[in-house]
């Protein structure tokens, strides 16, 4: 009984370890590189069926009681995840990364996985390092440029502090309800002496830096412009919506203290603001996607401010559309030498050259801008709606017009796409097979979550 | 029991120093060793509240956190190599390129 | 009530159909079809205003209505386009079709040869397509529409040879000025809707005798009206437009600008008697202005060198005559002598016309003189028209003049001693003013260039019947009675001392005046005005002021036109605009942009800086979560 | 119910064309100018069979469709004709072939993108009109921008980008106020069923505090007024026509700009009463000096593009003014003002496109004598001219006196009852037909009279209009005096869901012992 429930209840994760085996036999079995996608789908595609089929049977199952947990929404959660690494993926093969990538991809999504149910504070901090510690080394892989190593050694010494401030809350959370369970921290939550709010706030604050808040976010510009596409990709979506999901399932049912409501209320705030603005002078593609990531975690913070009861909905619908609109419009971009095609500058009159690739960057723009009919405007409008519900009207009010500033940044792009000429000889072509299915496929998941968000959502 | 308040302040400290240690010292190396100190101060306070509440768990968890910051450091060696064989220094302030 | 089926609309629509006719086909067909169009069509209306003329008087002056269809109903504000018939309305539509028809023969002389001749009849056509829904409209709003329409055509008309930019501008004058009467005559109309709840003449006539209406509201009322009858009927203070429109040509100086279309505000203000009988301020104020502008476009009149100009200023003057008797309640005699000035006014612009197409486009009268001889016709209607209009007997002009200004002493409704003596004096300067004229074009010795001299030729035969006929109608106007033919319609005021003696005496004295006139004049323009001139030296400054035209235009361009366009320029457009609204826009983007930078150089690149940022965070979170504990 | 899927397929044609548009070659412009031109056409012959049949005097919506979109919030697809968006869904159908037919040899770069955005902007148009449930008409109201940004900023004059972007940000600024309305309405509404609703219906039901009311009115009417627009919020006007093409040109004022009035009418003060009552006096105010403003403005331009789009400012000055009367009379005038404005304005700017191709300058001192080189251009010129100046018989008059007569008849008794503001703002108001006729007839003469003069681009063969353009000068000429001269079929269609609207708005003024 005790075998089979513990592999009913953790399928989706062993069968990435699965894969992640396979992939290590084959590169040391085979002389030659292989080339890992074929495997790396396939333990993919597998892993979200099982979690697919999990979460539509609604199995709940504790296989390690009081720190590994799976219920319906741990399992939609990983679902999510998965497809989302789909085009991740295909990003990947399209740039023929080897089999270190895919392994260090699965390993992540390991981590990610144990953070989503973990019911202990130290399956949570397991999960958080085994998520962060196989990103560094991607975020190195594309070695071939200095600044890569940069940019990983920056992400690792403030991926390392913010590991230390999840411990100190961790310990501070055991010493002041003498637990490390994750309803004891929903407990330390409510609490008003000096410990459990310390110890609640250096959590939050710990996730704060993985998400990229303000003012704990300046490894993140550098990290996603140094990080090769699908990297970038890849932090961006799932390693934001894991982070989020998360923490969702951290807070579970407790409402948020005094305290800490100012704290979820300034610092998302100035993250919107910091992240609109910033991104609006930014020369390079990626590191627009960087800042407005950063802004986008500012509205996800915002839900944390709403009734627990809609905060999974909500999270979960924001981080597949954003995940899907950010990945359409990586998948999109010219292909071309890695540093060129990132410049902005590279996508002048792109409409002339390649049409189709220009109205789907366009859409993820606009998406991303929260402009309807496109499925960035129907999340956006839940994560408000759900801050007014519970009383922020204010709050409500000025992340709107917070998220105004950030329409021009979106508005630029497509201005560079259309209504510039393209310049004589482009030093990039239309992007190659892989990528472009990526972007289909995203881009139809885009168009059903617009017109039909009403599924998704009584889905959820 | 004023003591644990003093062994609380001690590894308070240790971790304010290793993060000020991060921000001040010129050397990546040592930067990585501050590190470790935030960790230890962590333990010292993990070890109190263990001690102090006999709670196991947080024995548990005080090993898990060692192997963590091995293999951290596992990770961030190889990286600092391929740093300093581009930048020929261990001074981070060289290495400003990624900016703006 | 009989409802003839059809007749006024046929009345109506044939001078619309001889516009679009000409408009539409008029070039491609050559001038025969559109002379035929053009002349026929006003002909026929005036027939067929003669037959809807008969069959009024045949049932016994007993209102004709016809309602054509219901424009709009709001709620339970029903909108409907009628004609209504009385005696007033066919008074009027026949001197507008009969002296239209009459000018529009006199046109096909006047213009041949004219590249715009088709749209020279269309226009004219409209503009007898919107005077006769003015005259027939049944409701204000079927008036209004005719009253802008007018106004249409006349800035067509106007602006009718539009390379010559002066013309065009012109035109452009009289529209906007027309308008500001126009906006006047909308509050009016809103006032008499909000109040007595319909716009259909006939029902405010009986609403305001039935003394429902507060006398406020019928002052108010009255005076708006009539803000749109000066407008229209170049009144002061929006006389200024009259002058400038003689850049048309003669012909539509004449009809429009004579005859019909400047006395549609008397005409307002007749059929519209109801009100003013309920406000007597309101009819001071009309009698008032009247009078003063009679004088002043008198004094003006004796001045001006162009001929149009000096007809231009009389007409202004006459209409000056027509609002002091409606300001005094004589109604019926200021439609007479609306009646009369048709024809004598025609009569004197087209016969002008036949002196500039003489003189191939001379105006200025001081290279005119002795054109009697050579253009015998010409100068004898001219001379008919002047005498009738100086008020000489048995002329029309005397009959229709010497009532008003009877009336003006002795009326019961605001009758006064000053009135009638500054209406007398203007009566003497009208007689001056004329025979000046007529001496200075016709008599003495010729001071006509060498060449234009050589081939002046009398008018073809076409223009001078006209001049004929009209001349001879200057002669028979004035023995129709016609106030006592509107009695029923039109009260006559009570008098305020009934003594025939003393009206007896006052006839005597106009004739004597006009005598006087007529003597002044010959002895001061005997050759060639040389005298007139040694006596305007002496009033050097009178001359000036009086042939600045009392400086109204400049007065109008510096407070009003000069300060709206530096308003609209400075204020509106260069503060507003620019430097307001879009100033502080692009201030707002500037601080956007500003502070991108900002946070872009905050990412400067070092790992220090980074970590410093980390501590300083989780600093000022902790100092925030513990401040109070 | 077969007729209210008329009404879906009315709304969703140009979708249906924009699908067949992605399948015609690139190379064919000729194709897709065809296309686009058919659906359009069967757009508007759509339009005026359901104007036939819609049934004047019956309250309620008719041909409607209610169909959930996203259930969990109670957002429902719902959309119905009534009173209000009938005339202007007829415009909207009614200017989409000219537009094409007007932009067949102006636009020549990218054809098929154009006719996409076309098709798209003419879905979302008719979806904000015909929308009935709050979040359907924002999402339409928003996806509106996207089309008109691309058109502005792809075949639009030199300072486009600028142009632009500044009326998206204007435009979405607005709208971002009036979202955070929305989302406070989306939880506080509840259908009778208890779950939260959109519907416009459910919303007019609602009882707020009067300072909710104000809030909410204030996002609301913010969005609005740009979108009209009245005065303080106007200068994304004259920079949007001026770099726009000429179709972009037409549509932006012959619909676009009705969005904001039919905004208020739909939502703004309906939704809100006692605190549209309390905004009137403001309102009004700027209706009336956008009038005065937009005239003024108007008259000391040069380039003739921008004299338009500040014509528009004034008449749509009028517009407000009408709805703001709370007068039978006034909010019909109101109603066909904004008809009327859509068809000259829309007619103007073709007839300034059609001088732009010509001879490639809008600067009003560069030209001269038209009527002497171009004679039938003129004649249609001035036709339209009369119409802006609201001259009788034309739909300028019937409009601007209904306004008119509606604000004095609502003012006279306040009048009596001793508040002479708005009698003073409607008399005023009546000075606007001065200054109107003041800033066009500078217009036509400086265009068509004096001697001839023609920029020197224009060239020799400078020719008349040819048949498809005066087709469409034509077609919007009869529209005008069909309106001037029988109005009364439009003013049946529309009365019952304006008395409506008095109904919603007035009561609060009834209980202040109003009139």
């Amino acid at each position: 009984m005790m075998a089979e429930g513990l592999l009913l209840a953790a399928l989706p994760e062993h069968l990435l370890l699965l894969g992640i085996l396979t992939l290590l036999v084959i590169d040391l079995v085979s002389s030659r590189a292989r080339d890992p996608f074929l495997p790396a789908l396939l333990t993919v595609l597998l892993a979200a069926a099982a979690a697919g089929w999990l979460a539509w049977a609604g199995h709940v199952a504790a296989p390690f009681p009081g720190h590994f947990s799976v219920g319906p929404q741990a399992f939609t959660a990983k679902a999510v995840l998965l497809v989302l690494t789909v085009p991740v993926l295909l990003l990947g093969r399209e740039e023929r990364l080897d089999s270190r990538f895919a392994m260090l991809l699965l390993a992540s999504l390991y981590g990610a996985f144990l953070m989503l149910s973990a019911d202990s504070l130290i399956m949570l901090f397991f999960g958080i390092e085994v998520l962060s510690l196989p990103l560094y080394a991607l975020v190195v892989l594309a070695y071939r440029r200095p600044q890569s190593a940069e940019a990983a050694m920056k992400y690792l010494v403030l991926g390392g502090v913010g590991t230390a401030i999840l411990l100190m809350g961790i310990s501070l959370t055991l010493g002041a309800t003498g637990g490390l369970g994750v309803d004891d921290f929903q407990q330390a939550l409510a609490g008003d002496d000096f410990m459990s709010r310390g110890a609640v706030v250096l959590v939050v604050v710990a996730f704060m830096l993985k998400a990229a808040i303000v003012p704990f976010h300046t490894w993140a510009p550098d990290a996603y412009e140094a990080a090769t596409i699908p990297v970038t990709a890849f932090m961006a979506t799932i390693v934001k919506a894991a982070v989020l999901l998360a923490l969702v399932r951290l807070f579970g049912g407790a409402e948020a203290g005094p305290a800490l409501v100012a704290v979820l209320v300034v610092l998302p705030l100035l993250s919107i603001v910091w992240g609109n603005l910033a991104a609006m002078r930014q020369p390079g593609f990626r590191r627009l996607i960087a800042y407005s990531s950063i802004a986008h975690a500012g509205y996800l913070f915002l839900v944390l401010l709403g009734a627990p009861e809609g905060r999974f909905e909500t999270v979960t619908f924001y981080v597949i559309v954003y995940g899907l609109t950010n990945v359409l419009a990586l998948a999109c971009l010219p292909a071309g030498q890695d540093w060129l095609r990132d410049r902005l500058v590279g996508l002048k009159g792109l409409y002339h050259r390649d049409p189709r690739a220009a109205i789907l960057i366009a859409v993820a723009m606009l998406s991303l801008a929260g402009i309807p009919p496109f499925p960035g405007f129907v999340a956006k409008f839940l994560v408000f709606r759900t801050v007014m519900e519970a009383g922020f009207v204010a709050v409500a009010v000025v992340g709107l017009i917070a998220s105004y500033l950030g329409i021009y940044l979106y508005l630029r792009v497509i201005q560079y796409m259309f209504m510039t000429p393209s310049p004589a000889h482009p030093a990039t072509r239309p992007t190659g097979g892989f990528a472009a299915t990526a972007g289909v496929l995203a881009f139809m998941a885009v168009l059903v979550a617009g017109v039909f968000p009403g599924w998704i959502l009584g889905w959820l | 029991m004023d003591n644990t308040h003093l062994l609380l302040a001690v590894s308070g400290t240790l971790f304010t120093l290793g993060l000020v240690g991060v921000i001040v010292r010129r050397n990546l190396l040592v930067m990585l060793m501050f590190l470790e100190l935030m960790l230890n101060g962590v333990l010292l306070s993990l070890a109190v509240f263990t001690q102090l509440l006999g709670v196991e768990a947080g024995a548990v968890l005080m090993l898990l956190v060692f192997t963590v910051a091995a293999a951290e450091i596992a990770i961030a060696v190889p990286i600092l190599l391929l740093l300093v064989r581009a930048g020929h220094t261990l001074d981070p302030g060289a290495y400003g390129g990624l900016k703006g | 009530m009989t409802a003839m089926n059809g007749m006024l609309t046929l009345l109506v629509l044939l001078p619309l159909a001889g516009f679009i006719l000409n408009g539409v086909l008029g070039r491609r067909l050559g001038p025969v079809f559109v002379n035929g169009v053009g002349v026929g069509l006003p002909i026929l209306a005036f027939l067929t205003a003669l037959w809807a003329w008969r069959t009024l008087e045949a049932g016994g002056g007993v209102p004709i209505i016809e309602t054509v269809f219901t424009w709009a109903v709001i709620g339970e504000h029903v909108f409907e386009v009628a004609f209504y018939l009385d005696r007033l309305s066919a008074v009027m539509a026949l001197i507008v079709t009969g002296v239209g028809a009459l000018i529009h023969i006199y046109s096909i002389g006047y213009m041949r040869g004219d590249e715009g001749y088709a749209r020279y009849f269309a226009y004219l056509n409209l503009f007898l397509f919107f005077m006769l829904l003015l005259v027939l409209g049944r409701s204000l709003l079927v008036l209004f529409v005719g009253w802008e329409g007018v106004g249409l055509a006349s800035y067509l008309l106007i602006g009718f040879w539009f390379q010559d930019v002066t013309k065009a501008r012109a035109g452009r004058k009289a529209f906007i000025t027309n308008r500001v009467g126009d906006a006047g005559f909308l509050l009016g109309m809103f006032l008499i809707f909000t109040t007595v709840g319909t716009l259909e003449m006939d029902r405010i006539n009986e609403a305001f005798a039935g003394g429902l209406i507060p006398l406020g509201v019928a002052t108010a009322v009255g005076i708006l009206l009539f803000i749109g009858a000066t407008g229209k009927s170049a009144q002061i203070p929006l006389h200024v437009w009259l002058p400038d429109a003689m850049a048309g040509p003669t012909p539509v100086s004449a009809l429009i600008h004579a005859a019909t279309m400047v006395t549609a505000g008397v005409y307002l203000v007749a059929r519209m008697s109801g009100v003013y009988l309920e406000a007597p301020a309101a009819s001071t104020l009309i009698a008032a202005i009247g009078v003063l502008t009679a004088f002043l476009a008198a004094t003006i009149a004796l001045v001006q060198t162009d001929i149009k100009k000096v007809l231009a200023y009389s007409t202004i003057s006459q209409l000056g005559f027509m609002f002091l008797a409606l300001g005094v309640g004589a109604y019926g005699v200021a439609v007479f002598h609306l009646f009369t000035h048709a024809f004598f006014k025609a009569a004197l612009f087209l016969g002008a016309g036949s002196v500039i197409h003489a003189l191939n486009g001379e105006q200025d009268i001081r290279r005119m003189g002795g054109l009697a001889r050579r253009i015998p016709w010409t100068f004898g209607t001219f001379a008919v028209a002047t005498a009738a209009i100086a008020g000489l007997p048995p002329l029309a002009g005397f009959f229709s003049k010497d009532a008003i200004l009877w009336f003006a002493l002795a009326s019961g409704q605001g009758g006064a001693a000053w009135l009638w003596a500054l209406g007398s004096l203007t009566a003497l300067l009208t007689a001056l003013y004329m025979f000046r004229l007529l001496w200075l074009v016709f008599l003495g010795r010729s001071r006509m260039e060498p060449e234009t001299e050589r081939h002046v030729h009398e008018s073809p035969v076409t223009m001078t019947a006209v001049l004929v006929v009209l001349a001879f109608f200057s002669v028979i106007a004035g023995w129709f009675a016609l106030p006592h033919y509107l009695e029923p319609l039109l009260p006559v005021p009570a008098l305020r001392f009934d003594s025939a003696l003393l009206h007896w005496a006052q006839i005597g004295f106009a004739v004597v005046l006009a005598l006087l006139g007529l003597a002044a004049a010959a002895w001061l323009y005997q050759d060639g005005g040389r005298r007139g001139d040694e006596a305007w030296e002496r009033f050097q400054r009178l001359h000036r002021m009086l042939a600045g035209k009392y400086f109204v235009d400049e007065l109008y361009e510096r407070t009003l036109q000069r300060p709206w366009r530096w308003l609209s320029d400075r204020i509106f457009l260069r503060l507003g605009d620019r430097v307001l609204i879009d100033g502080s826009l692009h201030g707002l983007a500037g601080l956007a942009r500003w502070s991108a930078a900002v946070f872009a150089r905050v990412q400067s690149g070092s790992l220090h800086w980074y970590a410093w940022m980390t501590l300083f965070g989780l600093v000022a979170v902790l100092i925030w979560v513990w401040r109070h504990v | 119910m077969s007729e209210a899927n008329a009404l879906n397929l009315l709304l969703f044609l140009p979708v249906i064309g924009g699908a067949l548009l992605l399948l015609l070659p690139e190379r064919r412009p000729d194709l897709v100018r065809g296309l686009s031109m058919l659906v359009l056409t069967a757009q508007l012959a759509l339009a005026a069979w359901l104007y036939v049949q819609f049934e004047a005097g019956v309250s309620g919506l008719q041909f409607e469709t209610r169909v959930p979109w996203i259930a969990t919030w109670g957002v429902h697809y719902h959309i119905g004709l009534d009173g209000l968006n009938l005339l202007l869904v007829l415009l909207t159908a009614f200017l989409g072939p000219l537009v094409v037919a007007g932009a067949f040899t102006s636009i020549t770069r990218d054809v098929k993108l154009f006719h996409g955005m076309v098709l798209f902007l003419q879905f979302t148009m008719l979806g904000t009109f015909l929308a009935q449930d709050l979040f359907l008409f924002y999402v339409f109201w928003e996806a509106m921008l996207i089309p008109m940004f691309l058109i502005i900023g792809i075949w639009g004059g030199e300072r486009r980008i600028y142009a632009t972007l500044k009326f998206f940000l204007y435009t979405a600024f607005g709208s971002i106020l009036m979202l955070a309305a929305v989302v406070y309405l989306a939880f506080t509404v509840l259908s009778q069923d208890g779950s939260p609703s959109f519907a416009i219906a459910d919303l007019h039901l609602l009882e707020l505090a009067v300072p909710v009311q104000v809030l909410l009115l204030t996002g609301f009417a913010l969005s609005f007024a740009i979108k009209v627009p009245m005065v303080p919020l106007h200068t994304w006007l004259p920079d949007a026509h001026v770099e726009a093409p000429t179709a972009g040109s037409v549509i932006l004022a012959g619909v676009l700009l009705k969005m904001g009035t039919y905004g208020f009418l739909k939502l703004g003060f309906p939704l809100f009463p006692d605190a549209a009552q309390l905004a009137t006096p403001l309102i009004m105010t700027l209706a009336v000096v956008s009038i005065l403003y937009g005239a003024g403005l108007a008259l000391v331009q040069d380039d003739i593009k921008k004299i338009i789009a500040y014509s528009s400012v004034s008449h749509l000055g009028y517009v407000m003014l009408g709805l703001v009367s709370y007068n039978l009379l006034g909010v019909q005038g109101a109603v066909i003002q904004m008809v009327s404005h859509g068809l000259v304005a829309g007619g103007l700017f073709l007839m300034v496109g059609m001088i732009y191709e010509r001879c490639h300058s809008r600067d009003l001192a560069a030209y001269g004598g038209l009527a002497k080189l171009l004679p039938v251009y003129s004649v249609f010129f001035m036709l339209l001219t009369l119409a802006a100046i609201g001259l009788p018989t034309t739909s300028g008059f019937t409009g601007e006196f209904l306004v008119l007569l509606g604000a004095f008849d609502a003012a006279w008794p306040l009048f009596e009852q001793g508040r002479t503001y708005p009698l003073a703002l409607a008399s005023a108001a009546v000075l606007g037909i001065v200054l109107g006729a003041l800033y066009m007839l500078r217009l036509v003469r400086r265009l068509l009279f004096g001697d001839a003069r023609v920029p020197e681009a224009g060239g020799a063969e400078l020719r008349d209009l040819n048949l498809r353009e005066m087709s469409i000068l034509a077609a919007l000429v009869a529209a005008i005096f069909y309106i001037g001269l029988f109005p009364n079929d439009f003013l049946q269609k529309t009365e019952q869901a304006v008395i409506e609207y008095q109904e919603r708005v007035l009561p609060a003024r009834v209980e202040e012992g109003g009139p």
